[in-house]
């Protein structure tokens, strides 16, 4: 018998790492803000009250020190889960995660291993100040020995955080924080989640295939609803997974439909949108009526907030990139 | 061997205790009851003229804050990171600053920025999310805003290496000498930045000043996890002076931010000054303190307000009159009233100019995603999918 | 009248750089043993005894120091050029890469230069240990506000430094360490170079494409020769710059060929590749008669240097590629 | 108030005069001239077996050093870092440790290894390019070579952070009580890293040495580059001890890491030696210390050689006899022929193998990057293009 109830990402993203917790006493949190205060976003609210400070750990201010001192605990049998205040505050600890925690089971001949989680709130929409709306992920992707993975929904936060946790090698997990407390969704914790590392057709449909992840997924469900009133029928795919990337699901759907288009709040200048469209090209050639048309920001700096929503992809700017794939 | 040794100089006996209340360390030259004290070495003797000023200053550095973040709850700002009880660190160290002294500020340096002659309008823009730092830098040798904690303590140090290159350190000439200050918290003290940033000012000898408010918090974080000795300790370790001065009172930190100042732009080097104070308010209008902080705490700090005692000294020695107080507060008003109506009235971007701003000329490429993206939305004039 | 005399990679790099700092008393040379020692490969050799220590700026060991010192000096109406010992090392500076030099301009809506170039000499092949075969490009490209070149030859050396010391914007400048030493090519000093953020055909031909840069330029022209003996004409094009990218040429030569290959050393997935794939792809869409296909490093850190030649792309994986192109 | 006033502390009073030969605080049992000397806190009564044990450990690890550089001159090594003149440093610090205790070491901490029980001939692979650290760090508690300047101090205290955690420290048993020690040069002392290191373990009180070979050179800048004050000084600041030891005496080394690691072990929290010492070699094999030093400064350093005085010593007070030295040949030249005969013998890496490594299983991309690279090299087979 099962027992669902509706929760915010928040709220998923917070039962899901006091699940891990619960499961494996080597899970630890860290970060600044985490403990008493329970993150500035309240995902690790009452985590330290019930875990201790051993557990759940307020850090200094400093995030490679974070990063840094995770790969010690990784290496002395430790799961630390960290949590980087805002996407643009990764930066500092960009060279313990690329040299360190990317590189050390590679550098050990798969004798040590680094299950740490690092978790980013990530993307814009918040009306915040600079450096609080960056969507880093490419450059982690780019990456080898990261794993990088973004949630969409609230149920998904709740097993997708377990399940990074969970799993021996570093995951980079991005969470939409737009979303954090924006929709609520059912969730029935005695489900069978599917595997971490998986895309998921979110619609089904026939014309056209709109690829997202994080935050543009509900974007892209807009617009197939919008295009559906148009009597255009389009798949989307939620990508889940950056890296590796899920690819299957979306050539079997490129090869129906012919076109594709996909949308990131990333910089479209060697975003996930090139890599994504340079594989569907490469293994869809002859399927393909139009070229992968790309959606993301301008390669500009994130702008101020009161024009972040022009900046952003929205569902006119999906549905007019489908429309110029129509127009091949 | 295997007793416990005694191991090094004892940090007590080295650094004296730690003490809530600023340790025994703590220049000061006026008591939160109002009482003028002196210092063997940091004193100086203010005029009638020169205190009006600095209760004035203060006065409308939390006009400016008490303004904004009203503005802030009535939606006019998407945040606001107030500076309520650090007015005093901020006068203090602002007003110690000459012209050619350059500012490297973090996102509180409210005060600092009204002292260097920036509009305090002009502060509000990146607050309402209209710019990132709408002021010239230049022109009142007052830095944009730093975001990334600790990062502009670099940028300060870079700076002064350039004021050595220029040749504008030690020569004696009070109007061509000139220094940096570093503004930052006491969190940021753990970043990697800010003790490199020592590291470099210390090697080349830097003429920069850091300043640290310590207002005991970095968000939720109390400062004992960012040190466990008094945080101006951490200088002597980088081999340059470090002093505690209280950051409530605003004729000391003038003093020893003077001082600190003067000793760069004479060619001896960087110093630390850290301003014992607290943060009154909240984080930033988005955060709630009383998630992590007792009101004692509060209580206990409101009576050290840095505007109340210098009030106190300026009645208790009749340096200043009601006419004083009713100009002031009429100055205030308007003050207020310059920020309210001037913050509606601030203009918004427009998406296109920011095109051109990426760099100092535009590119082929952004110029043609500026012209696809003026084409998209020229295409919903008329018609409208 | 002119002279020409044969450099090296090293030997041109030097010579710009004196002569930037003779043309412009603003340019300082900063960096980990630039000074006395000339840096570890040697290209400032000589500088600081003819600018002073003042102009050729020993620094502490520490990367984000270099760069957030640079940043300040910049602010003085300084010109700063920076020289990153290893490609690996940049990483503890990439906050204040990203976030303050790429960022700066904008942030003040212009008021506000960067003309910071920050030296990096990248890529494999010189047997050495970890980190120091590193190619990073795809991160800075993928950053707005940075502009990226790489130059492959001593001549191009001689007069990219020391346009990119000329530019007002910050620039990443990617020099191809196992070039340093390598081939000699004559220098005219008074010849015209041609501008900084071009791309230039290095050879013609009309079969297929092939893009490179840095340190594959060599790999590809080679390739080139040994096609041309089994009567095969590929066209290679220097890239020379990667942010922002020089298309015209490109497009020009790929709707002509209807064939493209890209070869670069850095990883695969989200390397330069797929933005060069995708654009080629969006703009030439029905010239194509193949996908473009990516010729670079596997997706796994740097390998132990014993077996680097056989990850990084050579004459054989480049033909290789070529030939998939030919059968689509 | 223009006149210069002194500015906090005088410096040169809190931390004494620093002196290049290691000044007033530096702890010595043995001075370069094979003398006994006495410490009125850090000291040990050495049996005469640990005497020749300590010093065999240091030839032994000359021996390593010699025969991995003349590999490198005879091209079986891409390159080697040298630990010549650093002996003492490093065996002093490897044999005060105890088995539970876990090392996080740089790329040159050779004699470290050796004491730690790895096979010396593990360490060349990765200076021949066959591997990255050949070793299973969790065999001997010795973790792998770190080539990012300063990165493991991180990783050496979020190692201690774990032990504390794990309830191995400050529990009285001596079997159990724990402690790491992070190993780093001065030049590493300038990193963000390095520093944010300190600023966790004091936070924490995390059982962990910082372990400082200040040999006065990072490739070619001189100590005075990163610091202007004795670096053992750096600590006070971070709120914990710092002992500077001549690190060319390894009796001195021996007993003050003992005591630092005692301390760590007992829940005293983190410690920092500096062990002051000399590179005599290149920085590496490809370096070359002629183009920024004098020679005088190395002949000075000769003169302290760490092996020499001990040997001295031991001959004086006749702790040793022919045979000992006789054998010690024997055994040296054993570990010669081992490295020169290894060394050939380290198999390469295999191309197929590395897809196994980047993950702790193969993803199905990586799986199809191999599958698709055995492909392309089975096509060379038979044809070639
Ligand atoms: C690199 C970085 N990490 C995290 C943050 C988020 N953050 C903003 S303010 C702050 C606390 C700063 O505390 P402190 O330095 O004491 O300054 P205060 O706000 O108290 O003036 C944090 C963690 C940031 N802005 N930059
Ligand atoms: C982050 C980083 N920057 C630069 C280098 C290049 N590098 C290798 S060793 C070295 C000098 C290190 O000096 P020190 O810390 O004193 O250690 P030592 O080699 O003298 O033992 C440098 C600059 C590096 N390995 N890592
Ligand atoms: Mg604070
Ligand atoms: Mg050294």
């Amino acid at each position: 018998m099962s027992t669902t109830q509706k929760i915010t990402l928040a709220k998923g993203l917070n039962m899901g790492l006091r699940k891990a917790m619960e499961d494996d006493d080597k899970v630890l949190l860290m970060g600044e803000d985490v403990g008493k205060l329970g993150g500035v976003f309240r995902i690790t609210d009452g985590l330290q009250k019930d875990f201790g400070e051993d557990r759940v750990i307020d850090s200094p201010l400093a995030e490679s020190g974070i990063v840094g001192t995770a790969v010690g605990m990784a290496l002395r049998g430790y799961r630390p889960v960290i949590e980087i205040q805002f996407d643009g505050f990764v930066y500092p600890a960009y060279d313990q995660i690329v040299c360190q925690v990317a590189k050390y089971t590679y550098r050990s001949q798969g004798k040590v291993k680094m299950p740490i989680v690092i978790r980013i709130p990530f993307g814009g929409g918040i009306g915040a100040v600079e450096h609080h709306s960056e969507s880093p992920e490419a450059q982690f992707a780019h990456t080898p020995g990261l794993k990088v993975v973004a949630c969409s929904n609230p149920v998904d936060g709740y097993w997708m955080i377990q399940q990074a946790i969970a799993h021996d090698d570093p995951v980079i997990f991005l969470e939409p924080k737009r979303q954090y407390h924006a929709d609520k969704a059912e969730l029935d914790e005695t489900a069978t989640p599917e595997p971490l590392f998986t895309s998921r057709v979110v619609r089904a449909g026939s014309d056209a295939t709109v690829l997202a992840y994080g935050p543009t997924v509900k974007t892209a469900l807009k617009a197939a609803e919008a295009a559906a009133s148009e009597g255009r029928n389009l798949e989307v795919i939620d990508l889940r997974t950056l890296s590796p990337l899920d690819m299957a699901p979306v050539f079997e759907s490129v090869r129906r439909t012919g076109r594709c288009v996909i949308t990131h709040e990333a910089h479209v200048n060697l975003g996930m949108g090139a890599e994504v469209a340079a594989r569907i090209t490469e293994q869809c050639f002859y399927s393909l009526e139009a070229p992968v048309l790309r959606v993301g920001a301008f390669d500009m700096p994130y702008p101020p907030s009161r024009i972040e929503e022009e900046y952003l992809p929205d569902l006119d700017r999906v549905l007019d990139a489908v429309d110029r794939t129509f127009a091949f | 061997m295997s007793d416990p040794v005694s191991f090094g100089p004892d940090l007590a006996e080295v650094f004296g205790p730690s003490q809530s209340d600023g340790g025994p360390d703590l220049v000061q030259l006026l008591t939160p009851e109002g009482e003028r004290v002196h210092h063997p070495e940091f004193d100086h003797d203010f005029s009638a003229e020169e205190l009006r000023g600095l209760y004035r200053d203060m006065v409308l550095t939390r006009r400016i804050d008490v303004e904004a973040t009203a503005l802030q709850r009535h939606g006019e700002l998407g945040i606001w990171a107030q500076l309520l009880g650090q007015e005093a660190a901020q006068i203090g160290a602002g007003r110690a600053l000459r012209p050619q002294d350059y500012v490297f500020p973090t996102y509180r340096e409210h005060g600092v920025a009204y002292c260097k002659g920036v509009d305090p309008l002009r502060l509000l823009g990146l607050f309402r999310g209209v710019d990132q730092g709408g002021w010239d830098p230049n022109e009142n040798n007052f830095g944009l805003y730093t975001i990334v904690i600790g990062a502009q303590t670099l940028h300060a140090t870079g700076y002064a290496m350039g004021m050595q290159r220029d040749g504008v350190v030690g020569t004696g000439d009070p109007d061509r000498d000139s220094a940096v200050i570093a503004h930052f918290g006491d969190g940021a003290s753990s970043q990697g930045d800010v003790n490199e940033a020592f590291i470099f000012a210390a090697s080349y000898n830097a003429p920069v000043v850091f300043f640290c408010q310590n207002n005991q918090w970095a968000i939720s974080e109390p400062i004992e996890r960012q040190t466990r000795i008094p945080l101006y300790q951490r200088a002597l370790g980088f081999g340059f002076p470090g002093i505690r001065v209280d950051g409530n009172d605003v004729l000391a930190t003038y003093a020893v931010t003077k001082a600190a100042l003067q000793r760069a732009r004479e060619g001896n080097g960087p110093s630390f000054v850290e301003a014992y104070t607290y943060r009154m308010g909240a984080h930033t209008t988005t955060d709630d303190p009383t998630r992590y902080r007792l009101n004692d705490e509060l209580e206990h700090w409101k009576l050290k307000d840095p505007i109340e005692r210098l009030k106190v000294y300026l009645r208790r020695n009749g340096l200043v009159d009601q006419q004083f107080f009713d100009d002031l507060d009429a100055e205030a008003k308007e003050m207020g009233h310059h920020l309210r109506e001037g913050c509606k009235a601030l203009p918004d971007p427009k998406p296109m100019d920011q095109f051109d701003y990426v760099f100092t000329e535009m590119t082929d490429e952004i110029a043609a995603q500026r012209d696809e993206f003026a084409a998209y939305l020229a295409s919903f004039e008329g018609s409208h999918s």
